[in-house]
C-alpha cells in the first residue's frame, strides 16, 4: 500500500514527525517501518514529553545498583542482595475491560521485575475510581479487584498493600498502578542486551495473537472519546499460569546453573516485538536481524504488520550465545514452553525483518530510541481562582463530633480496605510479616534477619491544590508509613498520571509534581530508581486530578523491629510526635462534611519530616514503640481510632485522650492533616528514653494519653465504644458498593 | 521421616511446605516434579496448595492426571500416607482419593484471610497432637473452598469419622458466619476412611512461625511424624475398602 | 406457561482462551491427539415467566449485553422454547 | 472434514450453584422480575479430526467422563456435528 502523512495521522504521528521518518529513513516508510515508529514514538514508549524533565530527578546513590533506564531500578540492600522494584500504569486498559485490563497490568509489571533475574515477592496497586455513587464505580472496583487478585494470586506472588481512593474526578478514567517488588544476587542483576554478532535472538513464551495492536500509541498515549470503542484494539487477555511457567523457567535460565548461555533478556511489553528487539539491540548498540516467519503463531491470517505491533501476553525475547539454542530449547520445554530462533545479532544498528523471504523493515536503531523526538511543551499556571481560598471562621463547627467521626470512618476514602485486600493472597511466599491493615507491608528477606517495607501514597486532592506541596507531601508521607513500619527509607519508584501534555496547565501540573518529587527524595535522600509517566488521562476534554503515585521501599536490617499500627496493650501510654496545627486546607473532613475542596495545603517542613523519621527509628531500634501509626488523611481523630481498631484479630483496644493541646479549633484539632505527626504507644517506664530521643532530634513529643478499656475517647469531644466504630468502619465499602447500581 | 513434596505446574505453595518440613521442622524432604512417576522410599507425600494448571476448567481437574498421580495412587493404596492442602486437596478429591468435590465460594469471591478451624476427631495421625474440640487459627486462601458431596457421602463421612476439621468461631461454635465459605456442614478438611489421605483447606504450612502467620499449623505435621506415617487410627485400621 | 432461554457465551475470535488452550494440551496427553482448537464459554439456562416471545427475545437479548455476557471479549447467542 | 461436538456441563440438580443465584439477583435487581431460576455452566467446543461420526462420539464421552465434567457435581451432554 501506498505510504503518505496521512496514513502516518491515522497511527497517531503528527506531520512533521513523519517529516523526522522519511528523514531518518530517506525514503518512504513501509507500512511495516510506518508501525514501528508510531509505538516507539508514541508518547508512552518514548516519554517524548517527560523526558526533559525527568532528568532532574536524584537517581543515585551508594546503594543504587541500577537507575531508571532499565526494566525496572535496583537497590543493594547488603548481605549480597538487592531488591528491583519499579510501578506501571494500566489505565486505559482497565477502563476498557477492568478484570483483564488490571491482570494484564500485574502481569507486566512482575515480568518487568523477573526479566532483571529477581523473583518477585511483592505486589502492591494503587487504585483510583469515581465518585462511589457513579453508576459504573461498582462495577470497574469489582472487576480491577477481582483481576488484580486473579493474576497475582494464581501466578503465587502475595499481594501485600496499596491505596484506594474515590473521587469523581475519575468518572470516566480510572487509575490501576501495579507495583512489584523483587529479590535478586546482587552481583546477579541481568540486563536487556543484545550482542555478539551472530547469536541467536530467542522466543518464548504464549504465541502471538492480535492482541492489543497498537494498544500503546492508541490505549495508552491518546485520550479516550466515544470512538475509542471503534478503535479499540482486541483486549488482551491473561494467562498468569503460562506467565508462572515462564517466571520458573526464566529465573532457572539467569540461575548460575544456566546463565553463561544468556546474553540478554527483555520481556515483551506494550509495543511487543517491535519496542523488546529495538530496545535491546539499542543497549547494546549493536543490530537486530528478524525472520517474522518464525515467530509461533496463534491465528491464521497475521501480517507482518500485527506480529510486529502484537501485544500478546506472556513472552520474553532472549539472546543466546550461539550453540546454546538446544540447552535453552530443553529447559523451556521442561516447562512445557516453547522456544523459537526467530533472528539473530547483527552489527549494523538497525533493525531488519523479513516475511516469507521479502524485506519488510530496514530501518536504523538510533532514531527509534535515543533519538526520538523530545518536547518541551508549553507550561502555564492555571489562574489562580479566588474559589480555592479557605476563611475558617465562616466554616460552621460542628456539634456532635461523635458523629463526625463516624462520618469520616464511613467515608469511600477512609473506611477499612479489608474488602479488597481479602480478595488477595497476602500468604504465599511465607515472609509477609505484616500484612495490609497497617501503615506498610513488611517482608521478610528469605534467608536473612532482614525485611523491606513498602508503601504507595499519592493524595490527589492536595495535588489538585497544589501539585507541588501535593507531591512533597505524597512523598513525605510514604516516608513515614515507612518510619512507623520500624524501616528506613532506601529508595522510590513513581507512577505520574496526569492529563494531556498538550495541555498548558496540565504540563504545569507535572512540572511542579516533578520539582516537588525531586526536592522530597533529596530531602529523604531516596533516589529515584524507576518509574513510568501515564499521560492522557482524559475524557471528552477533561483532564483527572494529578495523581503522582510514589512507591517507596524501606529497610529494616532486623526484621523483628517490625511495628505496626495498633495499640497492643492496656497501660501503655500514647504518645503524639509531631505539633498540631491550625489547617484544614485540602482535608477529607472538609470533602466530606462540607463538601469543598479547597484552601491553602498544610505546612509541609521536609527537614522536621526528617527528624520526626529519625526519632521513630531510632526509638524502634531501641524497641521502645509498641505501635506506630502516621497521622495522614482523617486526621487525628481518624489515625486514633484506627490505633484502636485496625489489628486484624485484635484485641481492639479503647484509648483515653485527654492530654491533647487544644488553642485551635476542635475540628482542626481533631480533623486536620497537618503534617509531620505520628502516634506512638509506648509502655509507662519507656517514657523518658523516649524524651530523650525526641528532644535530641528537637521533635515535639506530648504524652496525651493512654491504651484504656473499650472505647475512644478524646478529650472532652469524642466518645465512643471501639466494637461501635470498628463496626462502621469496617463494612462501610461493601455497603457503599452494594448500595449503588453497578453494571 | 522422608517426605515428598510434589510440584504440579502452577503449584505455589511447594516450596512453602517444603521449607517448613525441613528447616522448621528438622524433616528430610524430596522435592518432586509432576512428571516424575516413583515415590520410592518416602513416608508422606504433600499436595500443595496453588494454582496447578491455572486452576482452569476446574481446580484440580488436569493435575490429576499428572504422571505423578499414578503413583500417589498406588501409595495411598499402600496405606502410606498422603496430605492435600488447598489446591491439593482439590487434587485428591478430582482424582476420587477423598469423596465429594470443592466449588465455588459461597460469596464467589476468593477469601484471603485467617479462620478458626474446630478438631473433629484427634484420634487421626494428622491431629493426634491436638484435643478434640482444640480451636486452631490457621491462614485461608481461596477462591473454590466449598466443599460438597450428597447426603449419603456426608451421612457416612459422618459415621465413619471422617470429618476432621469444620470451620467455627474462636470460641469453637460451627455457625454459618463462621463458615467462610458455605462448606457443607462446615467441613474443613476430611480424610479417607482408611485414615491414610488427609485434605484440608486452610494453609498449616503458613501457620508454623510466629513471625508470620503463627503457629498452630505445626500440630499437623508433628502429629504425622509422631504416628511415623503409619496408619495409627484404631477404628479406621478395621475399615478395608478406600473413600 | 413460560420460557426457558439457554444462552451460550463463547470467547470472541481472536480473543485468547487460557483455559481451552490448557484444556486442548491435556486432552492431548490424556491421548486424544483428535483434539483440534478447545473454545471454553458458558451455557446458561433461564425460566422466565410468561410473557410474549416477541419480548422475551428483546429481554433476553438485552440481559445478555448488560450482565451476561462481556460484549468486549465474548459473543452470545440463544435460544427460547416453551418451557416444558 | 472434521466434527465439532459442542458439550454443555451443567451444575446436577440438587447441587447448590452460587453463580445462578447472584446472577438471577442482579437480573432482578436490573429489572427484570420475570427471571425465574437461573442455572450457570460451561459450554465447550471442540474441533475434532476425521475420525468416524461412531468415533467421534464414544471418545468425546469418555473426555466428558474422564475430564470436562465431574459426576459428583456435574451432567453434561453433547452434540455432534460436521465441521462447516
Ligand atoms: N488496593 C489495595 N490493595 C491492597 N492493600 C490495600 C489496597 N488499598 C489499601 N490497602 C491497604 O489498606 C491499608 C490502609 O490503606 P491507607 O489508608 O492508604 O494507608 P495509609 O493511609 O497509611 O497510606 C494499608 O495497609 C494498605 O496497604
Ligand atoms: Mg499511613
Amino acid at each position: 500500500m501506498r505510504i503518505t502523512v496521512e496514513t502516518a495521522l491515522q497511527h497517531g504521528l503528527t506531520a512533521d514527525e513523519y517529516a523526522r521518518i522519511e528523514a531518518a529513513l530517506q525514503r518512504t516508510p513501509t507500512i511495516e517501518e510506518l508501525g514501528v515508529f508510531s509505538v516507539m514514538w508514541s508518547e508512552h514508549c518514548s516519554y517524548k514529553s517527560s523526558r526533559a524533565y525527568l532528568r532532574g530527578l536524584p537517581t543515585s546513590g551508594p546503594r543504587v545498583l541500577q537507575g531508571p533506564g532499565e526494566n525496572a531500578g535496583a537497590l543493594d540492600v547488603g548481605d549480597g542482595l538487592a531488591v528491583v522494584f519499579k510501578i506501571e500504569s494500566h489505565n486505559h486498559p482497565s477502563f476498557v475491560e477492568p478484570f483483564q485490563g488490571a491482570a494484564t497490568g500485574v502481569g507486566g509489571i512482575l515480568r518487568d521485575i523477573f526479566t532483571m533475574g529477581a523473583r518477585p515477592i511483592a505486589n502492591l496497586n494503587s487504585l483510583r475510581f469515581g465518585g462511589i455513587a457513579h453508576p459504573r464505580t461498582a462495577y470497574l472496583v469489582g472487576g480491577v479487584v477481582g483481576g488484580i487478585g486473579h493474576y497475582g494470586n494464581c501466578i503465587g506472588v502475595a499481594t501485600v498493600g496499596g491505596e484506594v481512593a474515590f473521587d469523581p474526578g475519575y468518572d470516566h478514567n480510572i487509575l490501576v498502578n501495579a507495583f512489584t517488588l523483587g529479590v535478586v544476587g546482587s552481583d546477579r542483576i541481568f540486563r536487556a542486551r543484545a550482542e555478539g554478532v551472530g547469536n541467536p535472538v530467542m522466543y518464548v513464551g504464549s504465541k502471538t495473537g492480535k492482541d492489543g495492536i497498537h494498544g500503546a500509541s492508541l490505549l495508552a498515549s491518546a485520550e479516550f472519546d466515544a470512538d475509542s470503542e471503534s478503535k479499540r484494539p482486541t483486549v488482551q487477555v491473561g494467562d498468569p499460569f503460562t506467565e508462572k511457567l515462564l517466571l520458573e523457567a526464566c529465573l532457572a535460565l539467569m540461575s548460575p546453573a544456566y546463565s553463561d548461555h544468556l546474553v540478554g533478556i527483555q520481556d515483551m511489553g506494550a509495543a511487543g516485538l517491535t519496542s523488546s528487539s529495538v530496545e535491546m539491540a539499542g543497549r547494546g548498540g549493536s543490530g537486530i536481524d528478524l525472520d517474522l516467519s518464525r515467530v509461533p503463531l496463534r491465528e491464521q491470517g497475521m501480517t507482518p504488520y500485527d506480529i510486529l505491533l502484537s501485544e500478546s501476553q506472556e513472552r520474553m525475547l532472549l539472546v543466546v550465545h550461539k550453540g546454546s539454542e538446544d540447552v535453552v530449547r530443553e529447559l523451556f520445554a521442561k516447562w512445557d514452553l516453547d522456544a523459537a530462533v526467530i533472528g539473530h545479532v547483527t552489527d549494523t544498528g538497525r533493525l531488519r525483518a523479513t516475511w516469507e523471504g521479502r524485506q519488510v523493515v530496514d530501518m536504523p536503531i538510533a532514531p527509534l530510541t535515543d533519538g526520538a523526538p523530545v518536547y518541551h511543551r508549553p507550561a502555564v499556571e492555571p489562574s489562580a481562582d479566588d474559589g480555592a481560598k479557605l476563611v475558617l471562621r465562616e466554616l460552621a463547627e460542628p456539634r456532635d463530633y461523635n458523629q463526625i467521626l463516624l462520618q469520616l470512618l464511613e467515608s469511600p476514602n477512609l473506611c477499612s480496605r479489608e474488602w479488597v485486600y481479602r480478595q488477595y493472597d497476602t500468604y504465599v511466599g511465607g515472609n509477609t510479616v505484616v500484612r495490609p491493615g497497617s501503615d506498610a507491608a513488611v517482608v521478610r528477606l528469605d534467608g536473612t534477619q532482614k525485611a523491606v517495607a513498602m508503601t504507595l501514597d499519592c493524595n490527589s486532592r492536595l495535588c489538585l491544590l497544589d501539585p507541588y506541596v501535593g507531591t512533597v507531601s505524597a512523598v513525605a508521607e510514604a516516608a513515614r508509613n515507612l518510619a512507623a513500619s520500624g524501616a528506613e527509607p532506601i529508595g522510590v519508584t513513581n507512577c505520574l498520571n496526569f492529563g494531556s501534555p498538550e495541555k498548558p496547565e496540565v504540563m504545569w501540573q507535572f512540572q511542579q509534581a516533578i520539582a516537588g518529587l525531586r526536592d522530597a527524595c533529596v530531602a529523604f535522600g531516596t533516589p529515584v530508581v524507576s518509574g513510568n509517566v501515564s499521560f492522557y488521562n482524559e475524557t471528552e476534554g477533561r483532564s483527572i486530578p494529578p495523581t503522582p503515585v510514589i512507591g517507596m521501599v524501606g529497610l529494616l536490617e532486623d526484621v523483628g523491629q517490625h511495628v505496626t499500627q495498633w495499640f497492643k496493650g492496656e497501660g501503655d501510654a500514647i504518645v503524639l510526635l509531631g505539633r498540631n496545627r491550625e489547617e484544614l486546607g485540602g482535608s477529607e473532613y472538609l470533602a466530606v462534611v462540607h463538601h469543598q475542596v479547597r484552601g491553602t495545603l498544610p505546612w509541609i517542613d521536609l527537614d522536621i519530616e526528617r527528624r520526626l523519621i529519625r526519632s521513630v527509628l531510632h526509638a524502634t531500634r531501641e524497641g521502645l514503640l509498641r505501635s506506630a501509626h502516621d497521622v495522614s488523611e482523617g486526621g487525628l481523630a481518624v489515625a486514633l481510632a484506627e490505633c484502636c481498631i485496625t489489628s486484624e484479630s485484635g484485641p481492639h483496644l479503647g484509648a483515653h485522650i485527654d492530654e491533647l493541646e487544644g488553642g485551635i479549633r476542635a475540628d482542626a484539632l481533631l480533623f486536620g492533616e497537618s503534617h509531620g505527626r505520628i502516634i506512638v504507644s509506648v509502655r509507662r517506664r519507656n517514657l523518658t528514653r523516649l524524651r530523650e530521643i525526641a528532644r535530641r532530634e528537637d521533635v515535639v513529643m506530648t504524652t496525651i494519653g493512654e491504651v484504656r478499656g473499650h472505647r475512644l475517647e478524646i478529650n472532652d469531644l469524642v466518645d465512643l465504644p471501639v466494637t461501635t466504630i470498628r463496626e462502621r468502619w469496617r463494612g462501610a465499602l461493601q455497603r457503599a458498593l452494594a448500595g449503588s447500581p453497578g453494571e | 521421616m522422608r517426605w515428598g513434596v510434589i510440584t504440579f505446574p502452577g503449584s505455589n505453595d511447594d516450596v512453602q511446605a517444603a521449607y517448613v518440613l525441613e528447616h522448621l521442622l528438622g524433616e528430610s524432604v524430596v522435592r518432586l516434579w509432576h512428571k516424575d512417576t516413583a515415590l520410592d522410599g518416602l513416608d508422606c507425600v504433600v499436595l500443595p496448595g496453588g494454582f496447578s494448571y491455572g486452576d482452569y476448567l476446574r481446580c484440580g481437574a488436569m493435575a490429576r492426571f499428572s504422571p505423578i498421580m499414578r503413583a500417589v495412587s498406588e501409595f495411598a493404596a499402600a496405606g502410606r500416607v498422603v496430605i492435600g492442602i488447598c489446591n491439593g486437596f482439590q487434587i485428591l478429591c478430582e482424582a476420587g482419593l477423598l469423596p465429594g468435590a470443592l466449588v465455588r465460594n459461597r460469596d464467589l469471591a476468593f477469601i484471603c484471610g485467617r479462620a478458626h478451624v474446630r478438631v473433629e476427631d484427634a484420634e487421626t495421625m494428622f491431629t493426634n497432637r491436638c484435643r478434640r474440640g482444640d480451636v486452631l487459627d490457621i491462614p485461608i486462601k481461596h477462591g473454590e473452598g466449598c466443599y460438597v458431596a450428597d447426603d449419603a457421602t456426608i451421612r457416612s463421612l459422618e459415621a465413619q469419622r471422617q470429618i476432621v476439621l469444620r470451620y467455627a468461631d474462636a470460641e469453637g461454635r460451627v455457625t454459618q458466619e463462621a463458615n467462610p465459605n458455605g462448606s457443607c456442614s462446615g467441613i474443613a478438611g476430611i480424610r479417607n476412611a482408611r485414615g491414610n489421605v488427609f485434605g484440608m483447606m486452610p494453609h498449616p504450612e503458613h501457620a508454623c512461625e510466629r513471625l508470620v502467620g503463627g503457629e498452630d499449623g505445626r500440630k499437623f505435621f508433628l502429629s504425622v511424624i509422631a504416628a511415623g506415617g503409619m496408619v495409627s487410627d484404631p477404628i479406621a485400621s478395621k475399615v478395608v475398602s478406600g473413600p | 406457561m413460560g420460557w426457558l432461554a439457554r444462552v451460550y457465551v463463547t470467547p470472541k475470535q481472536g480473543v485468547l482462551d487460557p483455559q481451552g488452550k490448557a484444556v486442548q494440551q491435556s486432552l492431548h496427553a490424556l491421548g486424544y491427539p483428535e483434539v483440534g482448537e478447545v473454545r471454553i464459554g458458558k451455557f446458561i439456562e433461564l425460566q422466565l415467566a410468561e410473557v410474549s416471545r416477541e419480548s422475551a427475545q428483546t429481554r433476553v437479548t438485552e440481559m445478555c449485553n448488560r450482565l451476561l455476557a462481556n460484549g468486549v471479549i465474548e459473543d452470545f447467542r440463544f435460544t427460547i422454547d416453551p418451557e416444558s
